[in-house]
């Protein structure tokens, strides 16, 4: 990628665009005919110019404020990507006003919290959907004066006072404007870097969730910090698809689209995603893992049908992509012959491939969240995608670490920033500040001092640690992190992803807080395990058998070696080596209280359920027979009674890892 | 494979309705004019211009107007070649008639005579339908060629029933070289078949493959059966006119009815069979084969340097005929339109099978 | 005399008409069965006349070579059900009427391919002299042609009335459906209705070959019986009969006392702009019935 | 059913219409009315003529006796395209959408009427071809947003499962943009889910565009539902007419309905 060239700040009337409403204005004035926003309606892609953009919103503002918004207002935004809701949320910042994006998805008593906590004065919302949900609860919120909607399919006759068509209040504006030209731009000249600009409610694992207040100063020198790192420019294509009540999108497809001038194009609807990503070929673009885990599950299931020729082609040119690709991109020296190869299986396979995905023009793709697996990285890197983790929270808007180009590392989430200073405290947790940190919790200020100490660090509540390289190395949450009786560090979750990193295995607990040694309860991937099991001739009838079979232990115990000599290479995770485990005779399962509803593990609701197998695991046994409660698919519960094996796994001593 | 429609995305109906919307296409059909009208002219041999390509294109000028009428109004008809006779003889009149009178207005005249007959020969469309047309558009067939033999005014009473082309100019430049003929032909053509085209996507094309597809539904969706029908048979022969026009003047330059027989008519009909039917591109795939297929067969019989006989060689022609089109009809009815458009989705969602 | 002129030029075509009708019979019995618009019908009655001469040409006897004519009919109506009609199943019946188109083709080039292209006499024993019927002269071949052709519609009538075969038939063009709940395969039943057709091509292909001698103008037999069918109806059997007549009838006095006027030569379109005129007064033909569209 | 919704006058009247094919009686003496905005089901079992005075409406049969009134003006004998013309827009009991078109180009022909561009400007493609080109596909982008067929939009429609196939053919009926809409047999062959769409679509086009609907409908539920008012018809006489509730009493009706198999 070229050296990043520096974004210049946007002059608008003489002094620098402090605030995101004098960016809209400086952008409507020196590139007013490019595109601003896009958005996928009525089978093409409406568009929007930067003039076109900052006209609506002025009516819209206007209008917002005919119907009494007041600076200082929150402004509730409810809806999928939509531009007329990014609109609102620049009409409510050149109102002086916080806007407050709510997860579209959610039902209507979950929004009661936040949208009182808030105490929102108006909500500009997508459509039907939106607008029964806060009638609802609309007895509930005595701050609510207005509702405004942008999709009028249904409402026709819904009569309920304070109940507006976008179209009724962008008319309003317009009138406004005609009888006050001067009154937009003077309240936009109001504006100042300090007033906060955004509030962003965290989800918040425990408690209510607590509002995330950020200034216009921390977003756009964050955004565009981060622009300038990743060389980001007013050509730039962003796919906007991510929910807009979280950070991310914010960052994304609204602050650095107003800092650097670049396009937001708004999908169809949430079932086309792919098609419009197909159709828009973004240059820069943000996803969880799994949505790229899916993607490459689909490459392949695809090529599976392909016929033979094609398939051995595929995989031909795929392997030299493994060997190669990821050189070539970093731009490490590689050979002629390999290089000739290479460009060969561009046009033959990853050119096409990147097409199909809709990556063609992708410059810079991030993710963030969870933890990647090795091989998905190598794919993406092979093909000549820059995929990239970043590390980041509400309370930094976004940008912690993120990987340098040139050294990728999938066990990391890179280096901090420019201008985010990162620091460990000795209990192992993350703690960072700089430019882009939040302003305060709404209303919370016990909250805010406890999460920001005097001196402006930010706990993080993760954990984690810098490897040899200066790399941002995230273990777990700090609250998860124990201290083995060893005293080396124990982190659950980090053991935990790197044995699911492994196919035949797809649930893992790990125990070792307060222990000797660690352990860990493992549940096989039942399709995965199945057709090796198949391919051997092992017969099973079903997963308890099949977990309780040796050569399945073996298999599984070749994979936490595999785990431990990798972990022996690090000091600080050589002491919390996997040295005994089982396979569980049934799967971990959300019905039995066991995960989340989003499959995460319950970590403490387990360990008390199958104590006897924690202390078994614990002690020399080579099995305990365990008593356990299921729901079976008709509601009923039952009882399962079942010897656990145990068995031990090879530990490695901790060796200082060979120069990378 | 070669298709990176990644970032082609369509912000206007005008763009995502155009003929061709993918930019590599577009690539692939620049190039292909470019070697049309710049290099074939100056770099094709006589024979490759005379033998080949103008037969070529005036026979796809008469598939495309067959397809017309029959590949998207749904109207089978077996007299192509009449109408193609009309347009002949009908401009060599208006020539030999009013002297004088430009070429190109004299071709366009010929045409439409041509659509005014097809017009006539489309009035029963209205009352009988399938079988019963194709086999009253034989009286088109065969009345028209009786016509043009009996009467002698037509031929101004050439003894032998030719007519015989003037020398030709357009704009001022003779027409007299393969070169300046083929280019005549070409720009004939071209623009034809993106009228064509245009006419295919709009709302006479939707009328005419409404009727052919559920006549009683387009009729109650208000689109009036005679006005569609007889504006398929005008335009229809109207191409075939142009063609017929074009085949006597340019192609032979001496010719009589015999020339537009039946034979005529289902070597045009086999066209549109093949090379797709209701697909302008097809009656170019088709023209092409139809075209090909016998000079492959004629360079196979010199290869075997008189151990094939001729006659056996026409009786072979005759049969490949005829398998070809049962084989075309029972593999692919869309013809070789519809190959090329798997072709393309092959190499569209390449390399993945589907 | 004028009137004795008038009947013998219409009991001329009449009877030429019975020859026409012959060559539609061919039509309208592949048609009810399958739905098929057998424009091939005219290379079949090419093909058989020409196998038949061929093979008498060997040296073997009239009767011989009859059936083996006629079981080389039956082969290829079997062949072209297997081969052409099956995998074409269920298509619009446009597109089983091009297969026939290029089915005609290749029965063409594959008939002269093998028996060559000269132009054979056929004799068949019945000298083509006028008799004198009250003054009007009628010709002995035409009476015998037409005794032949109206022996074999009466046959036909018996066999699709009378016998059970015969009743599936008839079943078929209705509705596949219930033509197979009567026990018959589908398959068998095209494969046995192209075999009575090619027989009928033979009977055709036979007089046919007599007067014209047996070479390719043959297949253009089957451009006069087109007029026939449209004004017959595709289905009915009296249809192509009295098609025929009209048509023939109609054809030989226009070229009697209309051709003189516009110089001759109207055999080729009259038939077809007769039938057209028809069709615009009636358009569902002779015997068709009117169908009421469902919508 | 919506409150705010207003009934108005009679558009159309059907004054003693008798029709019959070749001696077989499809309709006897059948006069009905249809006021504008209101959703009228005809409903009776197999064989009743429901069909048949539809065909009658929008001028596919014309009837031996009787005449129908539409917006004040008789008529005896009318094509179904002038019927188009005058608003009136139908779907089929088997579905006759044209196979061979994208679902896109299946709903612009409904649109045929409204493009007023002649075939020489269509094969330049150039000035008002375009302009009503894109005009109209507006409209109809509008109509495939209302019944949420976006992602199907380039597809062919014999491609398509019969439920959306259903619903592309009401699709093109409205984008004819008609006062008065036929709807033969809407829901035939559906799926509980797929029902309540098309229920929810009727109910919609029916409210948002205030267009009167005419349908005919097997399921009692869905009639008894969304229908402002019942007619029933038997061996192709009317045995009933009025608002559900009065069907519901009528002891023809229960009579008719319990001797047949329904």
């Amino acid at each position: 990628m070229a050296k990043p060239e520096t974004v210049r700040p946007a002059i608008a009337h003489g002094y620098p665009a402090d605030t995101f409403p004098k960016l809209l204005l400086a952008h409507a004035q020196q590139r007013g005919a490019r595109p601003a926003m896009r958005e996928k309606d009525l089978g093409i892609w409406q568009t929007w110019s930067w003039q076109e953009v900052a006209t609506e919103v002025r009516a819209l503002a206007l209008g917002l404020a005919s119907k009494g918004f007041q600076r200082g207002d929150r402004l509730a935004v409810i809806g999928d990507n939509r531009p007329r809701l990014y609109m609102a949320i620049m009409a409510a910042q050149c109102l002086g006003g916080v806007p407050v994006p709510l997860y579209q998805d959610s039902a209507a008593e979950e929004m009661v919290f936040v949208l009182s906590d808030a105490e929102v004065v108006m909500a500009v919302v997508e459509d039907q959907e939106q607008v029964d949900k806060l009638l609802e609860i609309r007895d509930r919120l005595p701050t609510l004066q207005a509702i405004v909607y942008d999709d009028a399919r249904g409402l026709r006759h819904y009569q309920q006072a304070g109940l507006y068509d976008i179209a009724e209040i962008l008319g309003l504006g317009r009138v406004q404007h005609d009888e006050h030209p001067q009154l937009f731009q003077n309240m936009v000249d109001l504006g100042r870097g300090g007033d906060p600009a955004i509030m962003l409610y965290t989800s918040g694992t425990t408690g209510n969730p607590k509002g995330v207040l950020h200034t216009n100063d921390s977003m756009i020198i964050t955004a565009r910090n981060a622009a300038n790192l990743e060389g980001l420019t007013e050509h730039e294509e962003v796919l906007a698809y991510l929910p807009m009540a979280w950070v991310g999108d914010n960052l994304f497809s609204y602050a650095q689209s107003l800092v650097t001038g670049f396009c937001v194009s708004c999908p169809e609807s949430s079932d086309t995603v792919m098609t419009d990503m197909r159709e828009i070929g973004p240059t820069y673009y943000f996803a969880p893992p799994r949505v790229y885990e899916n993607l490459l599950t689909q490459v392949m299931i695809r090529m599976e049908d392909a016929g033979r020729l094609k398939y051995k082609m595929f995989h031909y040119f795929m392997d030299h992509a493994r060997r190669v690709g990821t050189a070539i991109l970093e731009g490490k020296p590689v050979g002629f012959w390999d290089r000739v190869g290479y460009k060969l299986g561009e046009m033959l396979v990853y050119g096409p491939v990147k097409n199909v995905l809709g990556f063609t023009r992708l410059k810079l793709a991030y993710t963030a969240g969870e933890a990647i697996g090795p091989e998905l990285f190598d794919f993406y890197r092979a093909i000549g995608v820059n995929i990239k983790q970043l590390y980041g929270q509400t309370e930094a808007y976004v940008m912690v670490c993120v990987h340098p180009n040139d050294k990728v590392k999938p066990d990391t989430v890179g280096v901090p920033v420019p201008g985010v200073e990162v620091k460990i405290a000795d209990s192992g947790e993350v703690l960072f500040r700089g430019p882009g940190t939040f302003h305060s919790y709404w209303k919370r200020d016990d909250a805010t001092a406890e999460t920001r100490n005097s001196e402006g660090w930010v706990h993080s509540g993760d954990a984690g640690f810098f490897d040899e390289d200066g790399h941002l190395k995230i273990i777990d949450r700090a609250k998860d992190v124990g201290r083995m009786n060893g005293g080396s560090l124990f982190a659950p979750k980090y053991l935990e992803n790197k044995l699911k990193f492994f196919q035949q295995i797809k649930e893992v607990v790990a125990f070792g807080d307060g222990c000797d040694y660690a352990t860990a309860f493992i549940n096989i991937d039942l399709i995965a395990v199945g057709n090796w099991a198949e391919k051997r001739g092992l017969a099973y009838t079903g997963y308890t058998d099949l977990a309780g079979q040796e050569p399945v232990y073996e298999l599984i115990r070749e994979c936490i070696e595999k785990m431990n000599a990798d972990l022996a290479t690090d000091p600080r995770l050589a002491g919390s080596q996997i040295r005994r485990f089982l396979i569980l005779h049934k799967e971990l399962d959300a019905d039995d209280g066991e995960l989340t509803r989003t499959r995460k593990v319950r970590r403490k609701f387990i360990a008390e359920r199958y104590a006897p197998l924690i202390a078994a695991l614990n002690s020399d046994a080579r099995d305990c027979t365990i008593d356990a409660q299921v729901k079976f698919e008709d509601g009923r519960s039952g009882n399962i009674r079942a010897t656990v094996k145990i068995r031990d796994a090879k530990t490695f001593p901790a060796t200082a890892k060979e120069a990378a | 494979m070669f298709y990176r429609e990644s970032g082609q995305f369509k912000s206007s109906y005008a763009a995502d309705s155009a003929i061709l919307t993918i930019a590599q296409d577009r690539l692939f059909i620049a190039a292909l004019l470019a070697l049309a009208f710049v290099v074939l002219p100056g770099l094709g041999s006589d024979y490759l211009l005379s033998g080949i390509l103008i037969p070529f294109l005036i026979l796809s000028l008469a598939a495309l107007g067959l397809n017309i009428l029959t590949g998207y109004a749904g109207q089978l008809s077996l007299g192509s070649a009449a109408f193609m006779a009309v347009g002949a003889f009908a401009t060599y009149n208006f020539m030999l008639r009013l002297p004088g009178m430009p070429l190109l207005l004299a071709i366009f005249l010929g045409g439409l005579s041509a659509a005014l007959v097809g017009v006539a020969f489309g009035l029963p469309s209205l009352r009988i339908k399938g079988f019963y047309l194709a086999v009253a558009t034989l009286a088109a067939q065969f009345f028209i060629e009786w016509v043009f033999t009996k009467f002698g005014w037509f031929t101004n009473y050439s003894s032998s029933g030719v007519i015989t082309a003037p020398p030709m100019q357009v704009f001022g430049i003779a027409i007299d070289t393969p070169a300046s003929k083929y280019l005549l032909t070409l720009s004939i053509v071209a623009l034809m078949a993106l009228a064509a085209k245009n006419m295919a996507r709009a709302s006479i094309g939707r009328a005419w493959m409404a009727i052919r597809d559920m006549d009683v539904a387009a009729e109650v969706i208000g689109i009036p059966m005679l006005r569609t029908k007889l504006l398929a048979f005008a335009i229809s022969s109207f191409y075939c006119g142009v063609a017929g026009a074009l085949y006597a003047f340019v192609l032979l330059g001496t010719v009589d009815a015999q020339a537009f027989d039946l034979h005529r008519s289902f070597q045009v009909l086999f066209m549109i069979i093949v090379g797709g039917v209701g697909s302008i591109l097809g009656s170019f795939l088709g023209a092409a084969f139809i075209v090909l297929l016998p000079i492959c067969l004629n360079l196979l019989g010199q290869a075997f340097h008189g151990a094939i006989s001729t006659q056996f060689l026409a009786n072979l022609e005759m049969m490949l005929f005829g398998g070809l089109i049962i084989f075309f009809l029972i593999v692919e009815p869309h013809g070789l339109a519809r190959l090329w458009q798997i072709a393309k989705e092959k190499l569209r969602v390449w390399p993945f099978p589907h | 005399m004028e009137w004795q002129f008038f009947l013998e030029v219409l009991v001329g075509g009449l009877l030429a008409g019975v020859m026409y009708s012959l060559v539609a019979l061919g039509f309208v019995l592949i048609y009810k069965a399958s739905g098929v618009f057998n424009f091939a019908q005219g290379a079949m009655v090419l093909f058989a006349a020409l196998s038949f001469v061929s093979i008498q040409a060997m040296g073997v006897p009239f009767w011989i070579a009859l059936l083996l004519t006629l079981a080389l009919m039956v082969l290829l109506g079997v062949g072209i059900e297997r081969v052409v009609l099956r995998p074409l199943v269920n298509q619009p019946p446009i597109t089983l009427f091009m297969a026939t188109i290029g089915l005609s083709f290749f029965l063409e080039g594959l008939a002269q391919m093998v028996w060559g292209t000269d132009v054979h006499g056929l004799e068949l024993g019945i000298a083509d002299e006028p008799f004198d019927v009250g003054g009007v002269f009628i010709s002995k071949f035409d009476l015998f042609a037409a005794a032949v052709g109206g022996t074999l519609v009466a046959a036909l009538a018996l066999f699709f009335s009378k016998t059970k075969l015969g009743r599936a038939l008839r079943a078929v063009a209705d509705d596949h459906q219930a033509a197979m709940s009567v026990g018959i395969p589908l398959k068998h039943i095209w494969a046995i209705v192209w075999g009575v057709a090619g027989f009928v091509a033979l009977v055709a292909g036979l007089l046919w070959g007599s007067r014209l001698g047996v070479q390719f103008a043959l297949t253009l037999v089957v451009l006069k019986a087109l007029p026939v069918l449209i004004l017959g109806g595709f289905t009915s059997v009296p249809g192509a009969i009295i098609g025929g007549l009209i048509i023939g009838a109609g054809e030989k006095l226009a070229e009697v006392y209309l051709g003189p006027f516009v110089g001759g030569g109207i055999e080729n379109w009259f038939p077809y702009m007769l039938a057209l005129l028809f069709l615009l007064v009636r358009p569902e033909g002779l015997f068709g019935e009117k169908h009421i569209e469902r919508v | 059913m919506n409150p705010h919704r207003k009934i108005g006058d009679v558009i159309l009247q059907a004054e003693a219409i008798s029709l019959s094919f070749g001696g077989v009686k499809a309709l006897t003496n059948i006069s009905l009315e249809v006021r504008e905005h209101e959703v009228l089901s005809i409903i009776g079992p197999n064989g009743a003529g429901k069909s048949s005075m539809l065909n009658v409406i929008n001028g596919v049969y014309h009837p031996q006796q009787g005449r129908v009134i539409y917006r004040g003006e008789a008529r005896s004998k009318m094509r179904p395209h002038e019927a188009a013309r005058q608003g009136i827009a139908r779907t089929f009991q088997n579905i006759a959408l044209f196979k061979g078109m994208s679902v896109l180009d299946n709903i612009m022909t409904g649109r045929n009427l409204k493009m007023r561009s002649n075939f020489i400007q269509q094969a330049l493609y150039w000035g008002r071809t375009q302009r009503e080109e894109i005009a109209n596909r507006e409209q109809v982008e509008k109509i495939i947003d209302f019944l949420e067929i976006q992602h199907i939009r380039k597809t062919p429609v014999g491609r398509l499962p019969y439920g959306l196939q259903k619903r592309v053919e009401l699709a093109r009926a409205l984008a004819a943009e008609p006062t008065l809409l036929l709807l033969d047999e809407p829901m035939a062959g559906m799926n509980v889910e797929e029902k309540q769409d098309m229920c929810r679509f009727i109910l919609d086009v029916n409210d948002e565009f205030g267009t009167t609907i005419v349908l005919i409908e097997h399921d009692m539920g869905v009639v008894m539902d969304i229908s402002d008012r019942v007619v029933v018809l038997d061996y192709g006489k009317k045995i009933g007419d009025g608002t559900p509730d009065e069907i519901r009493g009528n002891a023809d009706v229960i009579a008719a309905y319990l001797g047949t198999s329904h």
